[in-house]
């Protein structure tokens, strides 16, 4: 079935992006990224990387070499369910979970994600019922989860959300917290902000200009 | 942090006086793997942090250092056994005397740095230089005074027979 | 002796700034640097040189000071405790005095640190200014010479310690060797092949452990410690604990019938000799080759010691009366003039990574445990055996447990790949198993070591790149079932996998003793961040350490194989030659000395000085310093009240005049 | 000792049994939780994908909120919620080791008229129960000791990782220790710490549900009568999507899914209740009889 094109498999350097890395980077503690030795430490304790198109430790070369776009666009990142395994045991202390969400945060900000996860969908939904309430509304959460990404599944579903209601584990009631106004201010200050954080890296490498 | 009277373009100028077999090694190991720190400590040398002299940072202080940092072995680690400890008991005095001239604690300080500690050099200075940028220039005042005080009556010698200093410095 | 200004004329000051290559000149303005020097009072000749070290360099200062242009240097250029004796030497041998010479270090404390260049030029430029004004208050001294005892103590009996004994003893010097186990050999004599050649680690080990025993100028005390060192170099004392045995070792003949005659009928202690994979009587030798083949009673297991009333069938038995109960601990004491530290190492202790399940599951092992199954003469007669005895019919090799990261140690261990190979040959050859080896990055330099993984690559060992993540017992699948399951990243091929094996070799990493840093202490020397002893220079004197007179072999300052150490423990071996047959040592004249007029009598440096050399002589109501027995650390200096103390080299005026110097003019 | 309690989200929905279970066992101690008035989300780890730094601000109102409410020197918060645990470490390492960080945070709460000092450590339940109130009282308190019952104790990926530092991230011991205590027998198994699949159960089923599918079947194969969870989520993967899982694998999964404190309530002989075992999916019916002896469950 598949047919053979014929490709080039050489990376340009003008194809890399060697501004990525120091982008990554700039998480705290982020810099300890450039002491990989490409051990698979990571990719061996993951329970996920079986599933993912690259290994963490092949992303993590990967941004070090500044292979953005696909870095950007791999499944990896998205399948990270953030247990740390990786982190805890990395030889060289690299925060894994957290270049994955760093690299998360920079493909929803440039819309490079992959579609096929709704992920992005439940991070974004996530994101404004706390930014209006102040808590995280489980059960209005998962509804319109399923209304956004597959609503023929929701019957599949029905089920068991139906069982989570009869149980008094989920209502459809919106809980809030009482001073949202303080926590508008908090937040909004420091959007007002518009902080970027820079690696040490390229702190470094202005300094020595 | 930056105090609108402070000089944007200051820079300290600390003393240090290094032991030979610790912190002077560690100084020259930072040097040998390149580690890059503030230009901003001139390191005088002697054989054990138990030669630091009260009046060695008194006359730092007075000829125009803004900052003094003192550097021996860890304690149990002497080469000479115990100057270290010495240097430790005549460090609390000094300081509390300094401070009585409203000279401010940052302005002085001991720290334990071995042999293979290059990197604790280079975060020490750092800090310190850091430290001392935000307390600005010492001012000619404090330096008179320093000029003025009889320096030999205020200061005591610590020292006594080992059993009477027991228990400490300060 | 005084340091007041020297009668050697008026001060006449040579600078020489090095550019040491680019080392210095590339971020220091050299030029500027010695023009400044040149406008420094008393400073009459400034000059710039590539490399001030170099012999035309050194000719440069000698001719100044034949030429009367000066009698006092400066060289500023790396740290004294680089080339201080270089240059100090260099102004002898120009006529003047090796003391009217000062360093400034401008390499390691500012080219080498510094990225701004008008800054590091600066520095550079105080650091001149304070050795310039300093020097000025210089006098010449000289130095004393002390006599160097022949004699020598090599501490630690393992490969290292007994080649630099024997070493040592063939030069005709009377060596004291000094081990803390009942027999010489260490590591070396649990091996059964050694790499790369795999010969046979007893066959080539126990002649010299019996060359050790029979040497006419090798005294050796196993089952000891040093309990105490005191003096310097060329005259150390030496105090040793020597353990009871409970067999007395001028007469056990080593024929091993008490151990027979045991009441124990079955060996019950674990065997500390085979790490525990056998078990020993109460009185045992740790092995059959063991040197001195004489027995040992471990009192906390032997029924006499525990209940005062066995019928001590072993004394029964012995017909040379050697065993006695009534032993106790001897100190001997000794002198010598130098010391050789062959310490060793331990292995990483496998259990602290719970991931790796040694300790949980049986079969996991460490290597070892598995270099002690496969040695003909150990537990199992070279059998290789899982815990239930079959055979096994697959073996893991995990390499860097222990090495190479941050939560253990971040250290490469520098010996385990290659000996990962040597057990997966042995292993090979054994069990006919299916062998992986699991690795980071395969490290083969060395002298036939490359050959030797290309000979295994070619003996149908599997090589998986990647750090083993873990190991279990649970089961994805039939086959894995009832065995255990690596997971790891084949990072050549970017897939994660799942290798059912029925055993698994920990290659445990190499760390410092436990109590490396108790005996550091006693030895008056420094230690690495990883605990590893500390030599003087990491490449110009890899076997000196801080202290003179005491070198180092082995593995003691970081990991070694079998032909490093030796070599070590030659090179060790020569230094201490060489310092013995020179006769004496030339002592720093950096003593403290005192102005008995000055002085007011309050005894305070009395009890501060360390080593007694400070006396008040009531006769001129003064305190007075016994140079010969002082160290030069200055204490007592510092807590003279009168400023009657003072210190060569760093007398107060000295230094005062350096403070000055460092901030007066940048 | 007085402790503030944090709840969070999903104790208050999904891990409701958790919250009504670990108040009773609590109170059943005499350990009085005082919930932390107006308490917002920590942040938790959907948050963090879109804004770090706003994670981070939640989780200092929180602490700032600690702060105020804390009148008789409390300095403890007590947050049973694995990912909550993560969340408000995480954000108080940040503030802790980067200053910029602190900077922009205190600027924000300054704006809400909060502060914040730091002064709050964050605990688990878990470590409460075993490290301050101690395993003694909790096994004098067990009159009725889960005799005979075999326990795997799943602690999760958040709750060990990588901020606690109350037990070892691969091999935690703490729960163990604790049915131990309680008269029950937990089952060693390898998988203690392996992720149940977290979110992804909702966003991508086929991988979730996987990972919940290899704890499930493991703790069976070993003859487990129950699965002992710390965090509501665990137990919500492991419990709700058990008849899924089944017919996915086409292998009869059928094991329940407990939170500790449900198990602690039942050991102490609290009513079932209150315990919220009536919530549960997976029914666990078992009672324990009265231990003989004065005292309470004998442990071996």
């Amino acid at each position: 079935m598949e047919q053979w094109h014929g490709w080039d498999k050489v990376s340009y350097e003008s194809d890399l992006d060697h501004q990525f890395a120091d982008e990554i980077t700039s998480i705290p503690g982020g810099e300890k990224l450039f002491s990989c030795i490409q051990c698979g430490t990571c990719s061996g304790m993951c329970p996920l990387s079986t599933y993912m198109d690259f290994t963490p430790r092949q992303i993590v070369a990967m941004i070090r070499a500044g292979f953005r776009g696909e870095v950007l666009s791999s499944y990896t990142t998205w399948l990270c369910a953030s247990c740390y395994s990786c982190t805890v045991a990395c030889p060289q202390e690299i925060k894994i979970t957290e270049i994955m969400y760093a690299a998360k945060r920079i493909a929803l900000r440039d819309g490079v994600h992959p579609k096929r996860f709704p992920a992005q969908v439940l991070a974004g939904e996530f994101f404004d019922g706390v930014q209006r309430t102040g808590r995280s509304n489980e059960g209005p959460l998962l509804f319109r989860l399923f209304l956004k990404t597959k609503p023929l599944k929701m019957l599949g579903y029905a089920g068991l959300g139906l069982g989570l209601f009869r149980r008094g584990r989920i209502s459809a009631k919106i809980e809030s917290i009482k001073r949202k106004g303080e926590l508008r201010t908090l937040l909004k200050t420091i959007e007002n902000e518009h902080w970027v954080r820079r690696s040490p890296r390229s702190e470094h490498k202005e300094t020595t200009k | 942090m930056s105090d609108s009277t402070t000089p944007q373009n200051f820079e300290p100028r600390i003393v240090a006086f290094f032991c030979n077999w610790c912190t002077y090694t560690a100084a020259d190991l930072a040097g040998t793997a390149r580690m890059k720190y503030a230009a901003n400590v001139r390191v005088i040398r002697t054989m054990c942090s138990g030669r630091f002299d009260p009046q060695f940072v008194f006359a730092a202080f007075r000829e125009g250092a803004d900052a003094v940092l003192l550097g021996g072995c860890h304690p149990g680690d002497c080469h000479y056994m115990e100057g270290n400890y010495k240097a430790l008991r005549r460090f609390f005095l000094m300081r509390r005397f300094l401070e009585s001239m409203g000279i401010e604690r940052d302005r002085i300080r001991l720290e334990w740095i071995a042999a293979s500690e290059g990197d604790k050099v280079q975060r020490t200075i750092n800090d310190m230089t850091a430290a001392v940028r935000a307390l600005g220039p010492l001012s000619m005042e404090k330096r008179a005074l320093l000029h003025s005080a009889d320096l030999s009556a205020a200061i005591d010698k610590p020292e006594s027979r080992p059993a009477a200093t027991k228990g400490g410095a300060a | 002796m005084s340091a007041e200004m020297s009668t050697n004329g008026a001060p006449k000051v040579g600078v020489y700034v090095c550019h040491c290559g680019i080392n210095i000149a590339h971020t220091v303005d050299v030029n500027a640097c010695t023009a400044f020097a040149a406008s420094l009072p008393y400073v009459t000749v400034a000059r710039e040189y590539k490399f001030m070290c170099s012999d035309p360099g050194q000719e440069i200062i000698q001719q100044d000071l034949r030429d009367g242009k000066i009698n006092r240097v400066v060289v500023a250029s790396c740290s004294p405790l680089m080339h201080e004796g270089t240059f100090r030497k260099a102004t002898a041998v120009g006529g003047g005095n090796a003391f009217m010479f000062q360093m400034a270090n401008i390499r390691e404390h500012v080219s080498w640190v510094t990225l701004d260049k008008e800054m590091a030029t600066d520095k550079a430029k105080a650091l001149i200014a304070a050795a310039v004004s300093r020097v000025v208050h210089h006098a010449p001294l000289v130095r004393n010479r002390v006599p160097v005892h022949p004699d020598v103590m090599i501490v630690g009996g393992g490969i290292a310690g007994i080649h630099a004994a024997l070493t040592m003893a063939d030069a005709g010097k009377k060596v004291y060797l000094v081990e803390r186990e009942p027999t010489i050999g260490g590591h070396m004599a649990k091996f059964d092949k050694t790499f790369p050649t795999l010969d046979c680690s007893a066959c080539i080990l126990t002649p010299k452990m019996s060359a050790v025993r029979s040497h006419p100028n090798i005294t050796l005390w196993t089952y000891s410690e040093v309990a105490e060192v005191s003096g310097f170099v060329g005259n150390f004392k030496v105090k040793v604990r020597r353990k009871p045995r409970y067999v007395k070792e001028d007469q056990c003949v080593g024929c091993l019938d008490c151990i027979d005659a045991c009441i124990y009928k079955t060996a019950k202690v674990p065997d500390e000799f085979n790490v525990g994979l056998s078990k020993r009587k109460p009185i045992y030798v740790p092995f059959p080759q063991a040197t001195p083949l004489v027995a040992v009673i471990d009192p906390e297991t032997c029924i006499e010691f525990k209940t005062h009333r066995c019928k001590k069938s072993c004394a029964e038995v012995c017909q040379k009366d050697a065993i006695d109960f009534t032993q106790t601990e001897q100190i001997a004491e000794v002198e010598v003039g130098s010391i050789i530290l062959a310490t060793g190492f331990k292995t990483f202790d496998a259990t602290r990574i719970a991931r790796y399940g040694y300790g949980k599951y049986a079969n996991v092992y460490t290597s070892l445990e598995v270099e002690r199954m496969v040695n003909a003469a150990g537990p199992t007669a070279g059998e290789v055996k899982l815990a239930d005895g079959s055979k096994p019919k697959s073996v893991a090799i995990v390499h860097c447990v222990g090495s190479r990261d941050a939560h253990t140690n971040r250290y490469c261990s520098r010996v385990c790949c290659m000996y990962s190979l040597k057990l997966a040959h042995l292993l090979k050859e054994r069990t006919e198993a299916e062998v992986y080896n699991f690795y980071i990055d395969m490290r083969t330099p060395g002298k036939g070591y490359e050959e030797f993984y290309d000979r295994l690559l070619q003996e149908n060992v599997h090589f998986v790149r990647g750090r083993v993540a873990e190991i279990s017992d649970w089961a994805m699948e039939k086959q894995e079932e009832g065995k255990l399951t690596i997971r790891v990243e084949d990072t050549l091929v970017g897939v994660v996998r799942r290798i059912p094996v029925d055993m698994v070799v920990l290659s445990v990493g190499l760390e410092p003793q436990a109590d490396a840093d108790d005996v550091r202490r006693k030895f008056n020397i420094s230690c690495s961040h990883e605990g590893w002893f500390l030599e003087r220079h990491p490449k110009l004197a890899p076997v000196s350490t801080f202290t003179d007179g005491v070198f180092l072999a082995g593995a003691c300052q970081g990991p070694k194989d079998i032909p490093d150490s030796v070599a070590q423990a030659g090179a060790a071996a020569a230094e201490a030659l060489a310092l013995i047959d020179r006769g004496y040592v030339e002592l720093e004249p950096n003593t403290a000395y005192s102005r008995e007029e000055l002085c007011s009598s309050c005894h305070t440096c009395v009890a501060l000085c360390p080593y007694g050399a400070i006396t008040f002589d009531t006769t001129k109501h003064a305190a007075v310093v016994n140079g010969a027995l002082c160290k030069g650390c200055g204490t007592c200096v510092a807590s003279c009240p009168s400023g009657a103390l003072q210190q060569n080299l760093f007398t107060d005026e000295q230094i005062f005049e350096e403070i000055k110097g460092v901030l007066k003019y940048v | 000792m007085k402790y503030l309690y944090y709840p969070g989200c999903s104790m208050k929905s999904t891990g409701k049994p958790y919250e009504e279970s670990m108040l009773a066992v609590f109170s059943a101690l005499n350990q009085g939780l005082e919930e932390l008035v107006d308490w917002n989300c920590c942040g938790a780890t959907a948050y963090m994908s879109i804004s770090e730094l706003k994670a981070f601000a939640l989780s200092a109102r929180n602490f700032a909120l600690a702060e105020q409410q804390a009148v008789n020197g409390e300095t403890n918060l007590i947050v049973p919620c694995a990912a909550c645990y993560l969340g408000l470490n995480k954000a108080q390492k940040n503030l802790e080791e980067h200053k910029d960080i602190r900077a922009i945070i205190d600027k924000g709460l300054a704006s809400a008229g909060l502060s914040y000092t730091g002064r709050f450590k964050v605990r688990h339940p878990l470590d409460v129960l075993v490290n301050d109130i101690g395993l003694e009282t909790i096994q004098k308190r067990s009159i009725r000791p889960l005799a005979g019952l075999k326990v795997a104790c799943y602690y999760g990926c958040q709750l060990v990782r990588p901020y606690a530092e109350f037990d070892d991230a691969h091999e935690p011991m703490v729960m163990d220790r604790l049915v131990t205590a309680l008269g029950g027998t937990p089952v060693p198994w390898p998988l203690k710490t392996r992720c149940c699949g977290g979110s992804l159960t909702g966003t991508i089923p086929e991988v979730g549900l996987r990972l919940s599918y290899i704890l499930l079947r493991e703790a069976q194969q070993r003859g487990c009568d129950v699965i002992a969870t710390a965090c509501p989520l665990c137990q919500f993967n492991l419990e709700c999507y058990q008849p899924k899982v089944s017919k996915m694998y086409k292998e009869r999964i059928d094991i329940p899914i407990l939170f500790f404190s449900q198990l602690m309530g039942l050991a102490f002989g609290l009513d079932r209740r209150p315990l919220g075992l009536h919530r549960l999916f997976v029914p666990f019916d078992r009672t324990f009889p009265v231990a003989a002896a004065e005292g309470g469950a004998h442990v071996g």
